[in-house]
């Protein structure tokens, strides 16, 4: 078990978002978030990464707990997310989008950079070393000084994952990471994903294309009004009348 | 007859609709389902003028409006209903539906205020209300208005019954009906809520990905199948 | 009790300076979300049309004021329908906006000085208008009570455009919802001309207040407008009523204060109130969370 | 001659100024107004230390870097917690807070009266009293100043910058704390400046509040912005082609009454007709599209991510 939430709730103005969620994520699995429009996902994607903090309960990653930990401390322990929405850095080429998630200590200090060009250097060698083998694993090797923002939409989301994987992250939580690929794409991107957990990652994700999640996923989780209503085996869940219900008439 | 054929919308990078070709016939309510981000909004949107279209065309009763002003095609008779945290929340609910008929002001057979009241009674007793300060079904309730005040023959709701009570959304179905057995209207609705809209609608068309996947009407399909498509 | 009083009548008149510039600034970037830091240029040129008006063309001064303040109008309805469109339509971004306002300030100020000398032109006819009344004892100037008597109508004024017309409503409209707003058939690009003319025509009145208190001079704007804005946002954007509470506490916080701290002081006090509040409550007093 | 040194001195001045706020706007996106009083305490501290306490020139200097590094890291804490249109203003504020300081400190800056009878640097015991010696010494620190900050840019920390400028979220979900290389680069440019102020002290000999306004702040943004958003050329040959272009007014007939206004004039109009045609100035890259002013409107927290 690498992550483990107890209780979680939290609160919106007039709207419960979150209320009293709990569920695991086991170690080198895809466990898959679904369930209808509002039910809270996205938000619990947010607890979990520190982006809000939650109004009560607790979170624990590898056997911490991090309910109080700084978002960007929580992805040194070795969590990262994505975000529906993409957000390559497009200015930037893609090796220096994916080599800026690589974590770094002397290199991105201005103060050791000056004090230790020995060292920085040493560092950004390993880091490019690495991050050429990931746009390898990903199939962008031949992008790599590329502008991000003229890749195309596909191939920004391949370089969303390499700067996930660059982050060193045992648990990657990938915000709806297949919408808007085309079938072709879509193909690639399942077998990422299945081949991650094989090195030892393991993946939680939001997805709302039921079909899919029930394809790459080892467990759902089905969400509803921010409560985790069931947990299983995908085709248990989808199997189960009164979930289907829900999801069709929240 | 509103029809759409081919239609291609990018924003950015990304391609929402890949190919879209739907219609809504004369007084029917099509609804309009798929999961998040699937492009019914934006289908919506493109109907609207909002989004440009790159490809394809959409027609009223033989009429060309791809790539109209939006204010033209409110005009031509297309309708919103803004999703209900989308009204003037900082004006009253008599104002809110005064500026719902800009467009097609004082036109034969306009849709008026009264009318709007006669629909919905609470509201001709909240008329001086902010509309900022109401709960969610009666916002809804406003969102409608405006989106009857343009006096449109096709209407589209932009899912109506999110952020309202569960217990009134069957109210809001029903309003949906009467607007469009009472008045004539036609209706396109994208909705979330898959049980409640299949209750109420003619004719069904799934979207996935861009594209229209599936098109049936209520009733034929049982929800193993729907599940599958989602 | 005396030296209150007359504090805090002089305090009624730099209050009316902000709030009028304020509710210019508010109009305009409630609707349009444009930083229009040239504000302070339309301020500038205000003084010099009216003292154009009556210096040069020997207009008698209330036809000067009618004039200068269509004037004004007209003059920041066109900053917005030539400048700030071009840019709007190549490049688009608000900052770049920022900065051409930034370009056409330094353009409006300096192009006056160029034209007219640094020094302030003052008015031969404003002699008369800077007769001292006592009112219960505190003196204020013609010119002074001029222009609280004129702001308080145009105040008056824009709040009945704001709540009880229709072009009124359909800025508000504009202001919160652009995207409905042009769906139900507003034209925005109307609305920000209109906008940007009512702004213009509230700076201007200031703008006389000046002139004819000190001569029309250059480059006096931008405190005044930057602390105008922040009165804006000390009020909340969008909240017409925010921002003149906060402008009333401004002007008279400038004029209250003395008796306890040193005058000297008092502009770093309300910066460093400023500061603070934006860290504390960055939406401003009054204003909503959407 | 003369006339051309002093040119060359003060270009030094503004292309060190140009820089310090080119890593800060150009490349991080903190769009600041305020770096004129930065420039200020920079000028006045190390006037201060030398005339005051009778420091030489290298430890002056040094004091100013760190009391304006100081003074920009207290500045930056109020203002980055809010983002566009807000910062902005916040950034004037700043300013002019400052700016009344330098005013009303009687007994530290001398009110407006400002300091006097500045120094020029001594060095063992040899004062570089004309011009041409002090542009020597001003191009060397000017050269320190570029290659330190050119070199900064070019490390990890660059990266870091040009990322927030782009995506703070992001830089934030891979676990780096982007507040605190925000507040760096914040105290940097302040340090930077400072050696500006530094030079500009000494050259002049006199201080007073007059030359660290909110006039001067717009005008070494617009420096930089017609130079080129995060470019060291723009923010180098720009600034020098943007403070000679208008010294040919100087050979016309004109008195300087008119010229001085007039050079601003063509400034301005430079401005405008670069944001209208030209927006990421003459040597930047598209960058001036990419600070993106947020709106203000804070959206429902409802509406985050579960409406795509």
């Amino acid at each position: 078990m690498i992550l483990q939430l107890n209780g979680i709730s939290k609160r919106f103005g007039g709207l419960q978002a979150v209320s009293n969620c709990s569920f695991t994520v086991e170690k080198g699995k895809v466990v898959a978030l679904i369930g209808p429009n509002g039910a809270g996902k996205t938000t619990i994607f947010n607890l979990i990464t520190g982006a809000l903090k939650p109004d009560s309960g607790s979170i624990y990653f590898k056997g911490k707990d991090i309910t109080n930990v700084q978002e960007h401390k929580r992805v040194h322990l070795g969590m990262a997310r994505s975000f529906q929405d993409v957000r390559a850095l497009t200015e930037m080429t893609v090796l220096e989008n994916v080599i800026l998630a690589c974590p770094s200590r002397y290199a991105e200090s201005p103060l050791l950079s000056l004090v230790r060009p020995n060292q920085v250097r040493k560092e950004e060698s390993h880091n490019i070393k690495k991050v050429f083998e990931i746009l390898e694993y990903v199939g962008l090797s031949d992008k790599k000084d590329k502008l991000a923002g003229d890749l195309s939409y596909a191939e920004q989301k391949l370089l969303i994952l390499a700067r996930l994987l660059a982050t060193d992250a045992e648990l990657l939580l990938l915000d709806e990471p297949a919408s808007g690929l085309d079938p072709g794409s879509l193909r690639k991107f399942v077998e990422l994903i299945r081949d991650l957990t094989n090195n030892n990652k393991t993946i939680l994700i939001v997805e709302h294309n039921v079909s899919l999640v029930s394809e790459i996923s080892d467990k759902m989780v089905f969400l509803h009004h921010g409560e985790a209503l069931a947990e299983g085996k995908p085709d248990e869940v989808a199997k189960n009348e009164e979930l289907r219900d829900i999801y069709f008439g929240a | 007859m509103l029809k759409l054929e081919n239609v291609q919308v990018s924003i950015g990078k990304k391609r929402i609709l890949e190919d879209v070709t739907m219609h809504v016939a004369k007084e029917e309510i099509v609804a309009f389902i798929g999961h998040n981000g699937a492009g019914k909004s934006t289908t919506l949107g493109a109907v609207l003028g909002t989004h440009r279209i790159q490809n394809g065309t959409i027609e009223l009763n033989n009429k060309a409006l791809t790539n109209l002003s939006t204010t033209d095609i409110v005009r031509e008779g297309i309708g919103l209903v803004p999703q209900l945290n989308n009204v003037f929340r900082n004006l009253s609910v008599e104002e809110n539906l005064e500026l719902g008929s800009v467009v097609n002001q004082g036109e034969n057979g306009a849709f008026t205020i009264e009318k709007v009241y006669e629909i919905f009674p609470i509201l001709r007793e909240r008329k001086k209300q902010l509309v900022g300060t109401m709960s969610g079904g009666q916002r809804q309730m406003v969102a409608i208005g405006i989106g009857l005040m343009s006096n449109p023959s096709y209407l589209l709701l932009d899912e109506p019954s999110v952020g309202i009570q569960p217990n009134l959304v069957d109210k809001v179905m029903e309003t949906i009906v009467k607007v469009n057995k009472e008045f004539g209207i036609s209706i396109l609705i994208v909705e979330q809520n898959i049980k409640k809209v299949l209750e109420i609608a003619d004719r069904v068309y799934v979207m996935s990905r861009g594209s229209i996947i599936k098109e049936f009407v209520p009733g034929t399909i049982n929800s193993e199948e729907l599940w599958q498509l989602m | 009790m005396e030296i209150l009083w007359q504090l805090f009548i002089q305090g009624v008149v730099l209050s009316m300076v902000y709030l009028l510039i304020a509710s210019g600034f508010s109009v305009i970037y409630g609707t349009t979300g444009h930083f229009h830091i040239s504000h302070a240029g339309v301020f500038t040129l205000a003084g010099y049309v009216l003292y154009l008006l009556m210096e040069s063309m020997g207009l008698p001064i209330w036809i000067s004021l009618i004039l200068a303040i269509v004037i004004s109008a007209i003059l920041g309805a066109l900053i917005y329908l030539t400048l700030y469109r071009a840019v709007l339509s190549r490049n688009g971004t608000h900052l770049v906006l920022f900065i051409a306002s930034l370009g056409l300030l330094t353009v409006i100020d300096n192009g006056i000085v160029a034209i007219f000398s640094p020094d302030p032109q003052t008015f031969t006819t404003s002699v008369e208008f800077n007769k001292v009344l006592m009112i219960l004892g505190a003196p204020v100037t013609v010119i002074q009570l001029g222009m609280i008597i004129i702001g308080i109508v145009a105040l008056l004024l824009l709040y009945v455009f704001m709540n009880r017309t229709k072009a009124g409503r359909m800025i508000k409209a504009a202001s919160v919802n652009p995207d409905l707003s042009q769906i139900v058939g507003i034209s925005l690009k109307k609305i920000h001309v209109i906008c940007y003319a009512i702004g213009s025509a509230l700076v201007a009145i200031p703008g006389f207040y000046f002139a004819l208190d000190t001569g029309a001079n250059s480059g006096k704007g931008v405190e005044l407008v930057i602390l105008a804005v922040m009165a804006v946002i000390m009020g909340g954007i969008r909240s017409l009523v925010g921002a003149w509470i906060a402008s009333l506490f401004i002007g008279m916080f400038y004029n209250m204060s003395i008796l306890w701290i040193p005058p000297h002081w008092q502009t770093s006090i309300i910066f460093f109130l400023f500061l603070i509040m934006i860290m504390v409550r960055p939406t401003g007093l009054f204003g909503q969370r959407a | 001659m003369e006339l051309l040194i002093g040119f060359a001195i003060l270009a030094c001045i503004y292309i060190i100024l140009a820089s310090s706020l080119n890593i800060l706007i150009g490349y991080t996106g903190i769009f600041s107004m305020a770096q004129a009083a930065v420039f200020g305490v920079g000028a006045y501290a190390a006037a201060l230390l030398e005339t005051k306490l009778t420091w030489g020139f290298i430890p002056s200097l040094i004091g100013a870097i760190v009391i304006a590094g100081v003074i920009s890291a207290i500045m930056a804490f109020p203002s980055l917690g809010v983002s566009g249109d807000y910062f902005i203003v916040a950034s004037f504020g700043l300013q002019m807070l400052i700016h009344t300081l330098f005013m009303n400190l009687d007994g530290l800056t001398n009110g407006p009266a400002g300091v006097q009878r500045i120094p020029r640097p001594e060095f063992f015991g040899y004062q570089l009293n004309s011009d041409i010696e002090y542009l020597i010494l001003t191009i060397l620190l000017t050269a320190i100043v570029l290659w330190f900050l050119v070199g900064i840019s070019k490390t990890g920390f660059g990266r870091v910058l040009r990322a927030i400028k782009e995506d703070e979220t992001v830089v934030q979900s891979l676990g780096k704390s982007a507040k605190r290389s925000k507040i760096t680069v914040t105290v940097l440019s302040g340090c930077v400046a400072a050696v500006a102020g530094s030079i500009y002290a000494n050259y002049v000999t006199y201080i007073s509040p007059a030359s660290f306004t909110i006039h001067e702040s717009i005008f070494i943004a617009q420096l930089i912005i017609l130079g080129g958003l995060g470019s060291w050329r723009g923010a180098t040959i720009g600034t020098i082609i943007l403070l000679g272009l208008p010294e040919v007014l100087k050979f016309l007939p004109i008195s300087e009454t008119y010229a001085a206004p007039l050079r601003q004039v063509f400034f301005g109009l430079l401005i405008i007709g670069f944001m209208i045609l030209r927006p990421q100035g003459i040597f930047g890259t598209n960058m001036a599209k990419k600070i993106k002013i947020k709106d203000s409107n804070i959206t429902a927290e409802l509406g985050e991510g579960e409406k795509a």
